[in-house]
C-alpha cells in the first residue's frame, strides 16, 4: 500500500492533525496577523463548502447533475488559498476547486451548471477574475501564465502596491504535473519570469493512478530545473496553507517571480460521482487520511482557542442546512436551455454556415412541433 | 453464427477481443489511464491487469502525447501496443505524435520499420456527459496518410474490428462508440468470414443510407420507419473509416439513385463530404437527388443538456430520407 | 487600386500589414519562434522587435502548445496576439491548446470572453524543403467550430487578409502560402472595398475553377491555357476558408455547370470533399459532369525531389479542366 | 551579450582549452581504461566528421543539397558518445547528430539524402540501432523512452552484462527541453525506471534563440525534478564526453535507471545553410567559442602525449580529402527517385486508395510522355 502519510514532516505545517498550534518558523510573522475573525472565516467556509458537496454528490445521485467532482478533504487546500487571494488576482483552475471559485464570488449555480449539463461554463472570467474550469488537464496552467505575462508587460507587478499588484494564480492536480502543457507553462513563467503561482494540490490520486504512478520525484520540486522554485505544505492545515499561499503570492506579486506550491493532501471521494475507488484503494488509506481530516483540526484549535463554541457551531450547521437548501433550489430552477442558445457564442462574429444550421434547424423544429400538433 | 456465438455487451465483446489478442501474442500489451486496477473509466480492459499482470496492462502517466509516443517506442522494441485514450477530445495533446510520428515513420524508414500500434478511443456523445467527453474526431484523423481507421457499430463487429485493428502492422486507430458499449448482442468469435470496410445491414431499393459506429443502430430503426412510409432503404454500415469501403457504397448508390449520409461528427469536412464528394465522382450519372448530409452542426459539442438537437436521431435521419425522396 | 497602391512582394506587404495593426493598436503582439532579431525563417518580422521593442515582439521558447496557450492567457488580460507558426507541420503539438482552448472559450465563456488570436502559419510544398515543412493543413482545422480561416494568393490579398484577422475578435489562422512569399505584386494598402470570403479572378462560362492560397497563380495560367484550348474558366479565389464564400461560388458552378476544385492539401478529407458536397448540395440540378477534385495524394507529404509529382500543378488542373468538359 | 562561456568551472572536464590533462575525479577511473589507439580514433573521427560537414555544406553552396545543418563545433560532444556506445545501444537523435551517427555505422548517403531530398530517412532504424533523424523537435526523446521501457520488459537491463545489456540514448538539443515532449519523457522515463539516456547537446542556440530565451536554470538539472538526475559535461572536450557518457551508459544498462547529460558546446555554424547567424549573435562570441576548438584541444593534447605526429596528420588530411571526395561522389550519384516510390510505403499493408492514386497518377503520367512524344 502507497504510504502517503508519512512525509508529514517535510511539510510546512501551523496545525497538527490534533489541532494543535506547531512552530511555523519563516511563516509565524504572516501567522500573526490572522484575527479570530479571519480564522472563523476560513473554518465556515470550509464547513460550507463541505455542505456544498455533500449536497452537490446527493443532487447528482437525484439524477439533478450528471456528474460531479467532489472536494471532499481537500477543504484547507482550496479555502487556504481563497482567502490568500485579493481581488485582483486571477485564478485558472480546473474543475475541482469549487472552493476558490466560491473564494472568488462565483455561485453554486454556476458551479452546478457545469455538471448539470446547462452550460460548459458561462460565467464571465474577467467579473470574479475566475477563469472557467478546465476539463482537459493542465491546458489553463498555459493561461494563466500568459495572463500573468500579461500582467508582466501591463506593468502590474512589482509596483509594491498590494492593492494593484496582481497575481495570477493556476490550479491543478497531482496527475496533471504529467501534462506536457504543465511543463510548458513551467518553462515559460521561468523564462519570462512571470508572475504566477502554480498551486498543486497532490490530492494522491488521479482516478485510479497513486501519485507514484506520475512520478518517482517531490511534486514540489518540479518547478526548480525551469527556474521555479517551490514548497511543500500540509494541504489539510488551513492555517500553512493559508500562510504559505499568502507569502508565495505577495513574493509573485513583487516580481520576484513564479513559484510553486504542492498542497500535500487526499481526494477522500471518488474521483466523481461515477467512480468506484473501491477497485485501487484501500479502506485503511481513506481512514488513515479521515483522522486528518482538515476541518476537525481546525474545529479543535479554534475550540481551544475559545474563538468558536457550540452556539456557534449550532448556528453554522442551520446556516449550512440553509446553504444546502439554496442550492437544492437553485440546481433544481436551472431549465434546459434552448436549442438556439447552442447557435450563439461559438463565434462573436456573424458566421453564415452556423446561421445557416440555425435557421434550418429551428425550422425542421417548428416543423416537427406542427406535426405533432396535428 | 458459429455454435460460439454467445450474447454480450460491446464492452464485454472488446474485452475479450483485447483477452484473445493478449493470448494468442505474447508481444501485444495494453497501456492507458486507469486501464489497470479499475479496468478503465469504462472497464473494457476489466481483468485483465490482474491475469496479464502489470507489465502488460500498464497504467501511464496522464499524458497523451507520452503514451503513443512511448508506444511508438515499445513498437520499435518489438511490442504491439493497445493504447486507450480516456476520451475522445483527450486524443488532441497526441495529435502531433499520432499525425507527424506514428502516421509517419513506416513511410519514414523506407517501409523498414513497421508500427503495429493499436489506438482505442472511445468517441462520440448521448451519453450525458461534460465538455470534451462526446466528440468524433474521425476526420482530422483520416486526413493524413498512414493510419488506418476503424468503427464498429455492434458487440460482434466491435470484436473483430479490434482483432483486425492489432494484427494489423499499420497504426491503426479504432474508434469505440462510448454509448453502444452497453448494447447486447450476438458475437461469434470463432467466426470465419472478415466483415470488410462496409457491409450492407439492410437491402433496399430506393435509397441508400450510409452510416458507421453509434449512429448505425439508429439508422436501422430508419429502415424500419420509412418502411412503413413505403420507402425502402439499404444501409450500409462502415467498418473501416480509412480506406473507405467506396466499391460497394458505390454500388449500392448505383442500384439505388439516392444517398442519405450519417454521423455524428460535424458535417463541415466531416466523413460525409467525402464520401459525397467520391459518390459524386464515381457514380454522378446515376444520382436521382442531390446527396444528404446529416450530421453535426458547426458548434463545439453543446452542453449535455442540449445534445439531444445537436446530434443526428431517427427524426433528422428520417427526415433527409423523406427528402431525397421527394427530389 | 487607389494612389497608396505599391508593388511589393507577399513577405513585404504581410510585414506592412503586422506594422499598422502594431501601429493602430497597441494591444497587438506577435510570438513565436526566432520572430526578433532574425525577423522570422521567412523575415515576415523583419525590423519590428527593432520598431516596437521586445515587449511587443516576443520571442518565445521552442513549444508551439506553450506559444498558443500563453498567447490565449495574454488576449484575456487584454492584448491581441499574433502568433507565427515555424512551419505548417509545427503546429500539431499546439493542436490541442487550439481546437479544444482557443476555439472554444468564448463559447465556454457564454459569449463575455472575446479571443482575438491571430495565429499565422506559412504552408503549402514547393521550396525544396525537407519533412514537415510543406504540409497544407488546413482542413483538420476547418473541422473544429470556433476557428476562422483565412489564405491569401497574392501581396494585396495577404495584406488585407491580415487587417481583417488581426482586427477580428474571434481567433483567426491565417495560412501563408510561403513559396509565394517571393512573389510581387500591387499593394493597394488605403484600399475602402473588403476583399470578401471568395472572388472571382477571371470570369469564364464553360467551366468553374475554384482555388486558393498558392495554387491560385498556377490556376491564372490554367485559365489562360484553357483559353488558348477554346475552354473559358471561371477562376474562383478563395480567400477565407471558414466561413466558405459559398454563395459566390454557388453563382459560379450554375453559370458553367462544371466544377473543378484544386488545393495542395490531399485530395481525402480535404476542403475540396466540403466544397464539393456543398456544391451538389446547392447546385446539383446544374451540374453537367461529376465535380473533379485535383489535390496531394493520400501519402505523407514526399522527399523533395518527389515533390513536383505530388503537387497539383498546371497539367493536372488543366488536365482535370479539359476531363469535365469532355462529360 | 550573453556569456555563454563562463560556466567551463561547474562542468567535468578532462582537457582545458589548451589541451593539457585536468584532473577528473569521478572519471579517472573510466578514463585511465582509454589506450591511445582508443584516443586517436575519437581524434580521427572528430577530424573525419568536421570534413564531412564542411563538404556537405559545399555541397549545399552547389545546389547538391536543399539544406544542411552543420555540425561544426559539437565534434567533441557527438563523438564521445558514439565511441561510448555499445553495438547493443539504440540511439534516437536529431537532424544534427551526424557524428553519432556514423558512430553507429550509417553511410554518408543516408544523411545526405534527407536534405537532398531524396528520401526523408529510408534506412533501417533496427540495422544500426539508429533510429531517423526527427525533424519535430523532441518527438525522439519519447519514441526512446518507449525504446527504453522494452528493454525493461524484456530483461535487457541489469544482468551485469555489458555485451547484452542495452542502453537507449536520446539526443536532443537545448531548444528541445522547451517542448512538452522532452518533458513527457522525463515523466515517463522516471516513472518507469526507464534505461534511457537523455543526451542534450547545449549547443548556445535554437536557430537565433540565446539558451535564457527558453530557461532560467541550468538545463542538467532539468531532469532531477522528474527523479532524473543529471551532469554537465564540457561538451568540447572529447575525453570528458567519453567518459561521462561512458560512465552514464553502464549505469543506465545497469537498470540503475534514466539519466540526464547537459553537454556545453557550441554551434559554430549557421542553424542550417539557410541560416544567417550575423543577424542576431556576435563575431566575438563566435571567436571566443573558436578558442575552445574541440578538435584542436584534443589535438595538441595527444601531440604533447606523443600520440600523433606531422606524419600522422599529413596522412589523416589525405585520407579526410578522400573522404570528402567519396561523399561528394556518393552525393551526386543519388538519383532522383521514381515517382512509383512515394506510393510504395505509406502503408504497409495494401490501401485501395493509396493504389487507385497511384496507378491514376502513372496513367497520367504514361499519357503526358506520349503526348511529348507526338
Ligand atoms: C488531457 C486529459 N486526459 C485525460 C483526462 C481524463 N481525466 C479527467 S480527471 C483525470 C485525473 C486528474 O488527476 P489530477 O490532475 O490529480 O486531478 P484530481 O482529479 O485529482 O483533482 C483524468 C485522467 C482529461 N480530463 N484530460
Ligand atoms: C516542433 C518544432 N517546432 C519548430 C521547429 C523548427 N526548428 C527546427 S530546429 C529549431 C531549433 C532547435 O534548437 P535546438 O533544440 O537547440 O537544436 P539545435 O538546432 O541547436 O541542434 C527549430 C525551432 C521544429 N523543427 N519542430
Ligand atoms: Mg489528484
Ligand atoms: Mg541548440
Amino acid at each position: 500500500m502507497t504510504q502517503t502519510v508519512s512525509t508529514e514532516t517535510e511539510m510546512v505545517q501551523a496545525l497538527d492533525a490534533e489541532g494543535n498550534r506547531t512552530p511555523c518558523p519563516e511563516y509565524e510573522d504572516a501567522l500573526s496577523t490572522l484575527s479570530a475573525d479571519d480564522m472563523r472565516r476560513m473554518y465556515e467556509d470550509m464547513v460550507l463548502l463541505r455542505r456544498f458537496d455533500t449536497q452537490a454528490t446527493a443532487l447528482q445521485r437525484q439524477g439533478e447533475l450528471g456528474l460531479w467532482p467532489p472536494s471532499l478533504g481537500q477543504e484547507a487546500a482550496q479555502i487556504g488559498l481563497g482567502q490568500a487571494l485579493r481581488p485582483q488576482d486571477f485564478v485558472f483552475a480546473s474543475y475541482r476547486e469549487h472552493g476558490v471559485a466560491f473564494a472568488r464570488g462565483l455561485q453554486p449555480a454556476d458551479l452546478l451548471g457545469v455538471f448539470r449539463g446547462t452550460s460548459h461554463g458561462g460565467w464571465d472570467p474577467q467579473k470574479h477574475r475566475f477563469h472557467t474550469y478546465a476539463i482537459v488537464i493542465g491546458t489553463q496552467t498555459l493561461h494563466a501564465t500568459g495572463y500573468a505575462m500579461g500582467m508582466n508587460l501591463q506593468g502590474r507587478v512589482g509596483n509594491q502596491n498590494p492593492e494593484r499588484d496582481v497575481a495570477t494564480v493556476t490550479c491543478f492536480g497531482d496527475g496533471a504535473t504529467s501534462q506536457g502543457d504543465v511543463s510548458e507553462a513551467l518553462t515559460f513563467a521561468g523564462a519570462y519570469n512571470a508572475p504566477v503561482l502554480f498551486y498543486c494540490q497532490n490530492n494522491q490520486w488521479a482516478i485510479s493512478e497513486p501519485v507514484h504512478t506520475q512520478t518517482s520525484a517531490d511534486l514540489y520540486r518540479r518547478g526548480e530545473g525551469f527556474g521555479v522554485p517551490g514548497v511543500r505544505v500540509d494541504g489539510n492545515d488551513v492555517l500553512a496553507c493559508w500562510a504559505v499561499a499568502q507569502q508565495a503570492l505577495d513574493r509573485v506579486r513583487s516580481a520576484a517571480g513564479p513559484f510553486f506550491i504542492e498542497a500535500y493532501t487526499y481526494r477522500r471521494g471518488p474521483h466523481t460521482t461515477a467512480d468506484d475507488p473501491t477497485k485501487y484503494r484501500s479502506g485503511a488509506e481513506v481512514e488513515a487520511w479521515e483522522r486528518r481530516d482538515p476541518i476537525l483540526r481546525m474545529q479543535r484549535y479554534l475550540h481551544r482557542e475559545g474563538i468558536i463554541d457550540e452556539a456557534y457551531e449550532t448556528e453554522l450547521e442551520e446556516r449550512g442546512e440553509q446553504f444546502a437548501a439554496e442550492v437544492r433550489e437553485a440546481c433544481k430552477a436551472m431549465p434546459d436551455p434552448a436549442p438556439e442558445e447552442m447557435f450563439s457564442h461559438a463565434y462573436r462574429e456573424p458566421h453564415p454556415l452556423v446561421e445557416e444550421e440555425k435557421e434550418s434547424y429551428l425550422a425542421y423544429l417548428a416543423a416537427l412541433d406542427e406535426e405533432a400538433d396535428r | 453464427m458459429s455454435a460460439e456465438a454467445t450474447t454480450m455487451t460491446m464492452a464485454a465483446a472488446l474485452n475479450a477481443s483485447l483477452r484473445a489478442s493478449m493470448e494468442r501474442d505474447s508481444q501485444v500489451l495494453l497501456m492507458g489511464e486507469d486501464i489497470g486496477k479499475l479496468g478503465g473509466v469504462f472497464r473494457i480492459t476489466e481483468g485483465l491487469q490482474k491475469d496479464f499482470g502489470e507489465h502488460r496492462v500498464i497504467d501511464t502517466p496522464l499524458a497523451e502525447s507520452g503514451i503513443v509516443g512511448t508506444a511508438i517506442g515499445l513498437a520499435v522494441s518489438g511490442y504491439r501496443p493497445v493504447v486507450e485514450i480516456q476520451f475522445d477530445a483527450f486524443v488532441y495533446p497526441a495529435y502531433d505524435q499520432i499525425v507527424t510520428q506514428l502516421a509517419k515513420l513506416h513511410s519514414r524508414t523506407g517501409g523498414t520499420q513497421p508500427l503495429p500500434v493499436t489506438i482505442r478511443i472511445p468517441y462520440g456523445g448521448g451519453i450525458g456527459s461534460p465538455e470534451h467527453h462526446s466528440e468524433s474526431p474521425e476526420a482530422v484523423f483520416g486526413h493524413h496518410a498512414g493510419l488506418r481507421l476503424m468503427t464498429a457499430s455492434d458487440p460482434h463487429s466491435a470484436y473483430w474490428v479490434m482483432q483486425e485493428a492489432i494484427r494489423s502492422d499499420d497504426p491503426v486507430i479504432v474508434f469505440e462508440p462510448k454509448r453502444r458499449y452497453w448494447m447486447r448482442g450476438e458475437v461469434d468469435t470463432e467466426a470465419a468470414e472478415p466483415l470488410g470496410a462496409a457491409r450492407i445491414l439492410a437491402e433496399g431499393t430506393d435509397v441508400t443510407l450510409v452510416t458507421y459506429g453509434p449512429l448505425t443502430p439508429v439508422a436501422q430503426t430508419v429502415v424500419t420507419q420509412a418502411a412503413e412510409l413505403g420507402i425502402s432503404v439499404e444501409l450500409v454500415d462502415l467498418l473501416s473509416l480509412n480506406p473507405l469501403g467506396l466499391d460497394l457504397l458505390e454500388e449500392s448508390v448505383k442500384r439505388t439513385g439516392r444517398l442519405v449520409i450519417g454521423h455524428e461528427a460535424p458535417t463541415f469536412l466531416g466523413m460525409g463530404a467525402e464520401l459525397s464528394a467520391r459518390m459524386v465522382e464515381r457514380a454522378f450519372y446515376h444520382l436521382e437527388a442531390p446527396i444528404a448530409r446529416v450530421g453535426g452542426f458547426h458548434l463545439p459539442y453543446p452542453p449535455s443538456r442540449m445534445e439531444e438537437h445537436y446530434l443526428p436521431d431517427l427524426d433528422r435521419l428520417l427526415d433527409a430520407v423523406e427528402d431525397v425522396m421527394t427530389h
